[in-house]
């Protein structure tokens, strides 16, 4: 009996372990990719001319100066090329627990490692919520 | 001989064959290509056959069609609201949902097995009846709850007024990750061959359940509760996990069937679950106490082709796609009630043949329970 | 003490709850700014217009065929009646007595099939009537689309056919009992005394039927169908004119309901009709297959008033609209304890 | 083989259902290998102490039992029925506990399943695993084996004859392995004269290899063939407890229903039956589950009380009903109205009975016989008022037919005062009165229909010694004083034959013989188990 429950819980254990791998591996993070002036850390970094960017083994981007790309990524472990102004950059970065994150390409080129930061998105506006949609009739039947 | 057994068959499988002869001269009428319709089933196939097959565990137990699998229904959409919430993508996303779903499905499998248990006879009308119970409590929990009592991060989800989840649930993150995790295309039509993966491993395993001590145990509630309770087996509880695994089991169906659809209507996908996933598996051939695998298998095809071409084949006929839409929510309605009416006189005929079986026979009555005791004269 | 148990056990717990509950939110009302008189008012118009739909679960429950879930059948009955009645071009009280007339009609014949449905299928009546219900109401919304409907008040304008989903009374027959001999006490209080009095009628109907010879034996066939077959009586023919009647009840219910409400509802709008009604007449202390009118006027006003309530007072406290999910957990928890309450032991 | 020490003793063993004395004092032992036969008319205590014996809860709920009750020298007390199977005794009932879709070996294993453990036992629970169906099948004939008898380990339930479905229920209690004790209640009912005597053989062979045996049949003969010794139950008491050699079937019938002949019985009275022959039933045969009616036929005078005895479920039950409507029922039944008309009564519409002046109080009192949930005055009133249109006002000249509540109470008032019934007024439920109330309400019912004929099924069932007495002094009374013709079924010989001018005694489902009352007991106790008739029966069966 005690064999049993042994084995119950850590059965639960194995699933609360693999519910957590899933929690961080499974996680979306929207990378903002900048090719802006920016002042990250403390320094200030100036644009620089077009760059392409690769983020894991997603399709290049390329972004002009003063422009702006995203991509989305899931998991904790990424790898971010970037090549423009002559050098390529590689760098392997862990992202926290965040929805969003600006990363600037003149920062990452400069080797600052403070090149990206979280960002929190804006509340969706308020003009979103016009359409009075919302408290459903409970029961209505569908239409098929 | 011969004879009686062409007329029996087509007695018993009468609801089928209407139905293929129904889909047969509706196909032309509607104007779809084959290749389209063709596509169509397979997506709907992939999207419906787990919640179908969620239906048969308590059918072996004798408790009917499991109109309580919309609990499950409602225990995977909280999954898969708290997944978009926090943001989880993929097939991470999809697991994650069904491991929250489990437990709350489990808990909500137990108050409907329990309640179902006090309602010994009239298990249908009451799973049906505690379905639009919880989804009460569900829309407590969803429309106020969330939001303000239970965190959610992401505002985009919540109602203006600051709590509450919005109507619709934008599930971008795990839109078709199932169907799409190991593509295969065959000459233009596209095959979820990983949610077929999953069904063909749930039917497995109701086929291994059925031969497990559990599944024996079910199938002896299932035809006798009196006999099966004097010879030992608990039944109420045996009972209990038959719809608690056909909940938990809804709950994954209810994931798939949102991960290929891609959106959550928060408070309408599951109000249909049941009744939809139901008159498919009667469509099949299934009977209130009889439902296989290839019931389940044939039912969806027949009942969603018949989905397909409906609406098109009214506007054809009549000028009015309009007429297609009811003529759907009749068909689903109609086959429900047609079948238990069927359920309901057959019992009647079967009581009556064994009485007469009785008749000039043997001068007691068969399958009464032990435990009633010998009565005191 | 004892007896005091005694009653809450008889009563049911969920009963006093919800009892409670209503008394607290007309007590609360005042401090809310809700206005008494404004309630009142409101709730007698909604019990005028849902009692008669909560009668026509009586001689059903009385005869032992359970909670009429097929009370939309009875609804369908109600709209022929009404919408027939406006293709003939009738209004004012014509128009509603027609409107009566061809419903009861359409009653009967539609309360016959589904009697003699219910007699082949005993012990299963309550799922099989919800789904006989569903598809009638199915059906119907086809044949709405379909009949040679003509007058234009009903038919959509730019299609030329198909009737509209709700049609307005205006002009017809709205109104026409809630206005018979209403009063008003002060700004906020009317009384629609037509309609209570139309109900106080029915109601006599019903108490009067129950008396009868066949009243009786019908009574006895809900309470014991094996006692009422060895006195001779025929319990499926018993059964069958409890359907008819209780379908009729359901036609005229939900004309009373129009009258009142202004509209025709069509399409999937009979749907839920059933849920409320029964809700309300076990709220009243009805059991499964034992009804009174006490128990439907109690039921109703109960039913009603925390429908009443909850919307105005529950939203000036928590600032939120709670009504809807309050109805759905009150209705359906009350048929659920129902269903599940085991019966008295009677062996 | 008796030397050794006694697997079952019973002593001083006694039984109270509400204040209702139903066992007293009963000791007797079995010994291991010994075949005990247990007879006893209905109501004499064989259930009871059969119920005892397997710990049936109904006994614990009415507040256990006296004496003890001793296995291998040590005391127990079951509190479930599991409880004696885990303690070795299997029985094997009168009604069959069998899964119709399951196979000869699944019901023999139901619930002791061989299993192949796997993974999943482990996360949760032996319940996963699979069925080991070989080795099911294996155990499954080992025990056909040991009962020395041909069945088909693969064969549905439902398609079995009745005998085999009888000889898979004893597979199954044998196949435990620490079986120590098999009752049998009454097995050889259903089964043919060959399946019968295969069954004795088999259990022969059972108590060969030591297992004790106790035999309940009513069957006489088979007891005699079978068993060892003979214990005779009668009245709640051992009436006779002897060895089986030595005893004849006269002996155990008359210890059976034999009390001595008291005066009271022998008092001549008055008897209103007259020369006329009011109801003639021939041929009757009646389908009521449990009470099968084959072919019966008899006569009954005008003005007679009628007694129609026998043992349960033979089909004396069954020809009431069958008369009255109630079940489905062939043959023909002719009757003579207040005019002399013979006429052909109408089977299987219950109306019709009634209308040509039949009453029926049933046996089925909660069941059949009463409106539970509505009030005296209903219950009283209500077929007159269906059949007979009394206690109906009519409004609109006859349009509409109104309940007279006032006639309803007059009527009920009268008879709540001559039948002395206990309720606090006529408007109480009846479901909270006693069951000799209930009764008492049951004949009012019959008595305002004023019928010409009253059938009186089982009318003493269970209520209490006074009730009983008043309730047949009430019946006789009617009879004096209206000459109403009364055809009185009964389990209890002595009460037919303290009220009766003729007592019928009915056998598998035929008419076994009709006596006057003051025949000697044993008579009675043959013909109850169909020492005489069985031969005609069981020719009848053939030709069937």
């Amino acid at each position: 009996m005690l064999r049993k429950l042994f084995i119950r819980i850590l059965l639960l254990g194995a699933v609360v372990a693999f519910s957590v791998f899933l929690f961080s591996s499974g996680k979306g993070h929207t990378l903002l990719l900048d090719n802006k002036t920016a002042t990250m850390g403390g320094h200030e970094h100036a644009a620089v001319s077009a760059v392409t960017v690769t983020v894991d083994s997603l399709k290049p981007v390329k972004i002009l100066p003063g422009e702006r790309d995203l991509v989305v990524v899931k998991g904790v472990h990424h790898r971010i090329t970037v090549s423009g102004a002559g050098v390529t950059v590689e760098k392997r970065f862990e992202l926290p627990f965040e929805d969003m994150f600006l990363c600037s390409m003149p920062a990452l080129l400069d080797g600052d490692d403070a090149w990206f930061e979280a960002k929190r998105p804006e509340a969706p506006k308020a003009a979103d919520d016009s359409n009075k949609e919302e408290v459903p009739v409970a029961g209505e039947i569908l239409p098929l | 001989m011969n004879q009686s057994k062409t007329t029996r068959f087509l007695i018993n499988n009468a609801v089928t064959i209407l139905f293929v002869i129904l889909s047969i001269m509706s196909i032309p009428l509607s104007g779809y290509s084959l290749p389209y319709l063709f596509q169509e089933i397979l997506t709907r196939l992939g999207r419906n056959m787990f919640l179908v097959l969620s239906l048969l565990i308590p059918i072996i137990a004798g408790m009917g069609l499991n109109f309580g699998i919309v609990l499950g229904a409602m225990a995977g959409q909280i999954g898969l609201i708290l997944v978009s919430d926090w943001n989880i993508l993929g097939m991470q996303g999809i697991l994650l949902a069904a491991i929250i779903g489990t437990p709350i499905s489990v808990f909500l499998g137990w108050i409907c097995g329990s309640v179902m248990n006090r309602a010994k006879g009239r298990e249908m009308v009451t799973s049906y009846i505690l379905g639009f119970f919880i989804d009460g409590l569900y829309q407590l929990v969803v429309l106020y709850l969330m939001g303000s009592l239970i965190p959610v991060l992401n505002r985009a989800l919540v109602l203006s007024r600051g709590y509450g989840i919005r109507n619709a649930v934008n599930l971008v993150g795990i839109r078709q990750v199932l169907d799409n995790l190991l593509p295969l295309q065959i000459a233009g039509v596209r095959i979820p061959l990983a949610t077929y993966l999953v069904i063909a491993a749930l039917c497995l395993f109701i086929v291994w359940f059925r031969k497990t001590k559990l599944g024996q145990d079910l199938r002896a509630v299932g035809q006798d509760m009196g006999t099966a309770e004097a010879a030992g087996i608990p039944v109420e509880r045996t009972r209990i996990i038959a719809i608690i695994i056909s909940t938990v089991l809804a709950c994954y169906g209810q994931i798939i069937f949102l991960q290929n659809l891609g959106t959550l209507n928060t408070y309408n996908s599951h109000t249909q679950t049941g009744m939809f996933a139901i008159a498919a598996l009667l469509i099949g051939g299934a009977s209130v106490v009889k439902a296989t695998i290839p019931n389940a298998f044939i039912g969806v095809i027949l009942f969603h082709l018949l989905f397909i071409v409906s609406p098109m084949a009214g506007k054809e006929l009549v000028g009015s796609a309009q007429i297609g839409e009811y003529f759907r929510q009749f068909i689903s309605f109609g086959i429900i009630a047609v079948a238990l009416v069927l359920h309901a006189w057959r019992r009647r005929n079967e009581a009556e043949q064994s009485r007469s079986l009785l008749r000039g026979g043997g001068a007691r009555q068969e399958g009464q329970s032990r435990t009633a005791g010998i009565k005191e004269d | 003490m004892n007896r005091l148990k005694q009653f809450i056990t008889d009563f049911g717990w969920p009963r006093i709850i919800i009892a409670l509950f209503l008394i607290s939110l007309f007590f609360a009302a005042p401090f809310v700014d809700v206005r008494i008189d404004t309630s009142f008012s409101d709730l007698f118009n909604r019990f005028g217009m849902n009692a008669v739909l909560v009668l026509a679960m009586v001689p059903m429950v009385q005869s032992g065929c359970g909670l009429n879930f097929g009370l939309p059948l009875g609804v369908i009955a109600g709209l022929l009646g009404s919408t027939l009645s406006i293709e003939m071009g009738m209004t004012g009280t014509a128009g509603f007595a027609m409107a009566i007339a061809i419903a009861c009609l359409f009653a009967m014949v539609l309360g016959y099939g589904y009697g003699k449905l219910l007699n082949r299928v005993k012990g299963d009546e309550m799922m099989i009537a919800t789904y006989v219900g569903f598809s009638s109401v199915a059906f119907m919304s086809i044949l709405w689309l379909l009949l040679p409907f003509k007058s234009p008040t009903m038919v959509w304008g730019f299609a030329g056919k198909g009737l509209r989903t709700t049609i307005s009374l205006e002009g017809f027959w709205s109104h026409i009992l809630n206005d018979f001999l209403a009063f008003r006490i002060g700004e906020n209080f009317v009384f629609p005394t037509g309609m209570i009095l139309f109900f106080a009628v029915i109601c006599l109907l019903v108490w009067s039927f129950m008396h009868t010879k066949t009243g009786t034996a019908l009574t006895a066939v809900g309470s014991n169908p094996e006692f009422a077959r060895a006195s001779g009586i025929d319990v499926n023919r018993m059964r069958t004119i409890s359907v008819v009647f209780s379908t009729m009840l359901g036609a005229v219910g939900i004309l009373v309901y129009q009258q009142s409400f202004g509209f025709i509802q069509l399409y999937n709008a009979p749907f839920y009709m059933a849920f409320p009604a029964v809700a309300a007449i076990l709220l009243g202390g009805a059991s499964v297959n034992k009804a009174s009118m006490v128990n439907v006027i109690v039921g109703t006003l109960l039913f009603q008033g925390i429908l009443t309530m909850t919307p105005s007072v529950i939203n000036s406290v928590l600032k939120t609209d709670m009504s809807e999910v309050i109805r759905i957990i009150v209705s359906n928890g009350m048929i659920l304890y129902a269903l599940t309450r085991r019966t008295k032991v009677s062996k | 083989m008796n030397s050794r020490n006694p697997i079952l003793q019973i002593t001083n063993v006694g039984k109270e259902y509400y204040g209702n004395r139903v066992l007293k004092d009963i000791s007797f032992d079995l010994y291991p290998g010994e075949i005990l036969g247990l007879v006893g008319e209905n109501g004499a205590g064989k259930s009871t102490l059969m119920n005892i014996l397997f710990g049936m809860p109904v006994i614990a709920d009415t507040g256990g039992y006296e004496g003890t009750i001793s296995i291998n020298g040590t005391a127990v007390r079951f509190r479930t029925p599991f409880d004696a199977l885990d303690a070795g005794i299997g029985m094997v009932h009168q009604e069959f506990s069998l899964i119709p879709g399951f196979t000869t070996t699944e019901n023999i294993l139901l619930n002791s399943e061989s299993q192949k453990k796997n993974i999943l036992d482990e996360v949760f629970g032996p319940r996963m695993d699979i069925l080991d169906r070989p080795d099911m099948r294996r155990r499954a004939l080992e025990a056909i084996g040991k009962l020395g008898i041909q069945l088909d380990p693969e064969m549905c339930v439902s398609e079995m004859p009745v005998g085999h479905k009888q000889f898979t229920e004893i597979a199954r209690e044998i196949i435990r392995k620490n079986m120590k004790i098999l009752v049998l209640d009454e097995p050889t009912a259903v089964l043919t004269e060959s399946e019968a005597s295969i069954l004795l053989d088999g259990l022969k062979k059972l108590a060969g290899e030591g297992i004790g045996i106790i035999f309940i049949s009513h069957r006489l003969q088979e007891v005699l063939d079978l068993t060892d010794k003979v214990v005779v139950l009668r009245d709640g008491l051992i009436a006779h407890e002897a060895p089986t050699a030595g005893l004849t079937i006269r002996e155990i019938a008359r210890r059976m229903v034999g009390r001595g002949f008291d005066s009271k019985e022998a008092e001549v009275r008055p008897s209103r039956a007259t020369d006329e022959t009011v109801l003639e039933v021939e041929n009757l045969w009646v389908d009521m589950p449990g009470e099968t009616v084959r072919d019966v036929s008899f006569s009954v005078r005008r003005g007679e009380i009628f007694g129609i005895g026998g043992l349960a479920g033979q089909g004396k039950l069954g020809i009431p009903n069958g008369i009255m409507g109630l079940m489905s029922a062939g043959g023909s039944v002719h009757f003579r109205d207040r005019n002399g008309v013979r006429r052909t009564a109408i089977l299987n519409d219950p109306r019709s009975a009634l209308e040509q002046g039949m009453a029926f109080v049933s046996e089925d009192r909660r069941g059949v016989g009463l409106l539970l949930d509505e009030p005296v005055d209903w219950n009283i009133v209500f077929t007159s008022m269906q059949i007979q249109g009394r206690f109906l006002k009519p409004i609109f000249g006859g349009l509409i037919k109104w309940r007279d509540e006032g006639a309803i109470r007059k009527t009920a008032w009268e008879y709540i005062h001559s039948l002395e019934i206990k309720c606090t007024s006529e408007r109480q439920p009846v479901i909270e009165l006693s069951g000799g109330n209930q009764q008492k309400i049951c004949l009012a019912k019959a008595f305002t229909m004023k019928p010409e004929i009253m059938f009186v099924s089982e009318p003493t069932r269970g209520i209490d010694i006074g009730a009983k007495r008043l309730v047949l002094d009430t019946l006789r009374q009617y009879n004096q004083d209206y000459g109403t013709t009364i055809i009185m079924v009964s389990s209890e010989l002595e009460e037919l034959r303290s009220i009766c001018d003729r007592i019928a005694v009915i056998d598998e489902g035929c008419v076994a013989g009709i006596l006057p009352p003051g025949t000697e007991a044993s008579e009675f106790g043959l013909l109850m188990t169909g020492v005489t008739a069985r031969k005609t029966t069981q020719q009848q069966g053939a030709e069937q």
